[in-house]
């Protein structure tokens, strides 16, 4: 009944599992709509004609870090944001600050964040991060106290669009480290 | 952003008395010192503001300007002050530090704002990093996922259940029940309730039966035939079944007391 | 800068819109789209090519009671069920101390268990007992309001693995074991 016959249906059910699902799909993903087996190498294929199908479209077929997704074309983001006011409400500084040490030192402990903020970390914060799920708990420091490891996850990479950490903006865009004296640690 | 005080003023002027005119409500003050995110935050803002080399920090200058915030701060918002407190005394030793003749050959690798220098520019990256951060398209934001609806099939896996689920519900139950002594009931009373709802449900389909048709003599044990008896006592005192027998020796015939098909 | 200068692309934007919204959209939403005043009447006119275009198509623009929205034809519906399995969620409490009562103290009418558990028995704990076969009506109790008599079925002892309810852990062990939680009949 819902055995897929050809590789056009093949196509068409990974094209509606795409543009019904709210979270990027993974290849397993893909394995788990077909009853028969089907090869990773065939997915790849049909998912790289999907993309080409919706290449001159309102959509795009872009892959992050847990799988690949539907997107709106940037172009139209502008309109859309007119559909939606009330947008996600911005993070304080404390917030973006503190993920932006968890992203790019990371795994790193309250006591790393604090030392590089030069404040104390308000609990909020970190409960702000999580329950985004966008920061998670990876570990702990084998030190007295053992403290807790902090890591930014799959969902923080899928919601600003990448496919891993090596395509977070570079840091020595700003910080230009041959300025640094030369017994500077960089 | 907040306009602040230190724009009116000129670098290496004596703080401690505020001009008039730039008394600011201390309403206002808590507004401008949260903006900062903390004594780096700050330090970084008189060094920008003063266009200070951070290569090569005037550390008088720059701690004596510290110090006028630390001041009101610690005026106004005690609990804020304290990695502030720390900050302060961490300046004035590289300030007196500084001042320590020292032999030259030794000065260029021990620089002592060295450590607060590499932690400024640490900072400043992080700040700027997380700004690019929050800048950037994020799903909710800017980015818009494709999510069309569609006929959610449920194929809902009913939860797994064993045994021993079952037998801590039970426990459960009873360590909660405080009159639990008046049902106290044993192993064998079990099996009489276990086959007072077999004959319910035998007599839910056949509305009236023949006494002996309730025991089956051929393969049940003794055991069993009596358990089913007693079932069958238990059910008419509680009411459930109605035993009637016309005459001495004739059929006895077991009913259920109400007829669930018969309910209005 | 997102003035809408053709109707291709004005219908590129709903199309986007549709395809990116959780909720249906209505004409006011549309609306909202654009900058520029859109008369209604273009507006449904484009929804109708819109219709059109994806007439072949994996989804399908329907009219529900709040509006427009893009869903996925029937067809696809076995499909995106796997994807998306139900989480194989645990009974509450409730629901496994009624079965508890049931089980051992059957025939029971909802009063028996009310007064065992010492709360009022949700009708949604026994529904979901009745729905998964475990539990029937057996009767009623001839007392006033002639209240049901429920009792385990066969299939509750299939799914247990047990020939009759004389294999469920004996209860003198636990009339014993009262208050000494450690030591449970394994």
């Amino acid at each position: 009944m819902s055995k897929t016959n050809n590789i056009a249906e093949l196509k068409n059910v990974l094209e509606v599992a795409l543009l019904t699902s709210h979270e990027p799909l993974s290849l397993d993903d893909f394995l788990r709509l077909f009853v028969e087996r089907t090869e990773r190498a065939t997915l790849r294929m049909l998912l790289d004609e999907l993309k080409q199908d919706w290449a001159l479209r309102t959509l795009e077929l872009v892959q992050v870090a847990s799988g690949y997704r539907f997107q709106a074309r940037e172009k139209y983001a502008n309109y859309l944001a007119r559909l939606n006011p009330e947008r996600q409400s911005k993070y304080s500084r404390a917030v973006m600050e503190t993920l932006a040490i968890i992203a790019y030192r990371q795994p790193v402990t309250r006591g790393d964040i604090e030392e590089i903020r030069g404040v104390a970390v308000n609990s909020n914060v970190m409960r702000q991060l999580q329950e985004r799920d966008w920061v998670d708990v990876v570990g702990q420091r084998e030190v007295p106290g053992r403290p807790l490891l902090y890591a930014t996850t799959q969902h923080f990479l899928d919601d600003l669009n990448m496919k891993s950490l090596a395509e977070l903006p570079p840091m020595d865009d700003f910080v230009k480290s041959e300025n640094l004296p030369a017994h500077f640690p960089s | 952003m907040i306009e602040t005080p230190l724009n009116a003023k000129i670098k290496g002027e004596d703080f401690t008395d505020l001009p008039k005119d730039l008394y600011i409500p201390p309403d206002a003050l808590e507004v401008y010192l949260e903006a900062f995110e903390g004594p780096l935050d700050l330090l970084l803002y008189l060094i920008r503001k003063h266009n200070l080399d951070i290569l090569d920090i005037p550390m008088a200058d720059l701690t004596r300007q510290y110090m006028v915030y630390v001041e009101k701060m610690r005026a106004i918002k005690l609990e804020l002050a304290g990695d502030y407190l720390l900050m302060s005394a961490m300046l004035i030793e590289i300030k007196s530090r500084m001042l320590l003749p020292k032999p030259a050959e030794i000065a260029e690798e021990d620089d002592p704002r060295a450590e607060l220098v590499r932690r400024l520019m640490e900072y400043e990256a992080i700040k700027l990093i997380a700004q690019r951060l929050d800048e950037m398209p994020k799903v909710g934001d800017g980015i818009s996922v494709a999510s069309a609806y569609f006929q959610h099939i449920s194929q809902v896996q009913p939860p797994e259940v064993n045994l021993e689920d079952l037998a801590e519900a039970w426990r459960n139950v009873l360590k909660r029940a405080c009159h639990f002594q008046h049902h106290k009931v044993g192993r064998a009373e079990l099996s009489v309730r276990e086959h007072m709802s077999i004959i319910l449900r035998r007599l839910k389909a056949d509305s009236l039966l023949e006494f002996t048709q309730l025991f089956d003599v051929v393969n049940d044990g003794i055991p069993k035939l009596v358990v089913c008896f007693l079932a069958i006592l238990e059910l008419a005192r509680e009411g459930l079944l109605r035993i009637t027998q016309q005459q001495a020796f004739s059929p006895i015939y077991v009913q259920i007391a109400i007829d669930l098909n018969q309910k209005s």
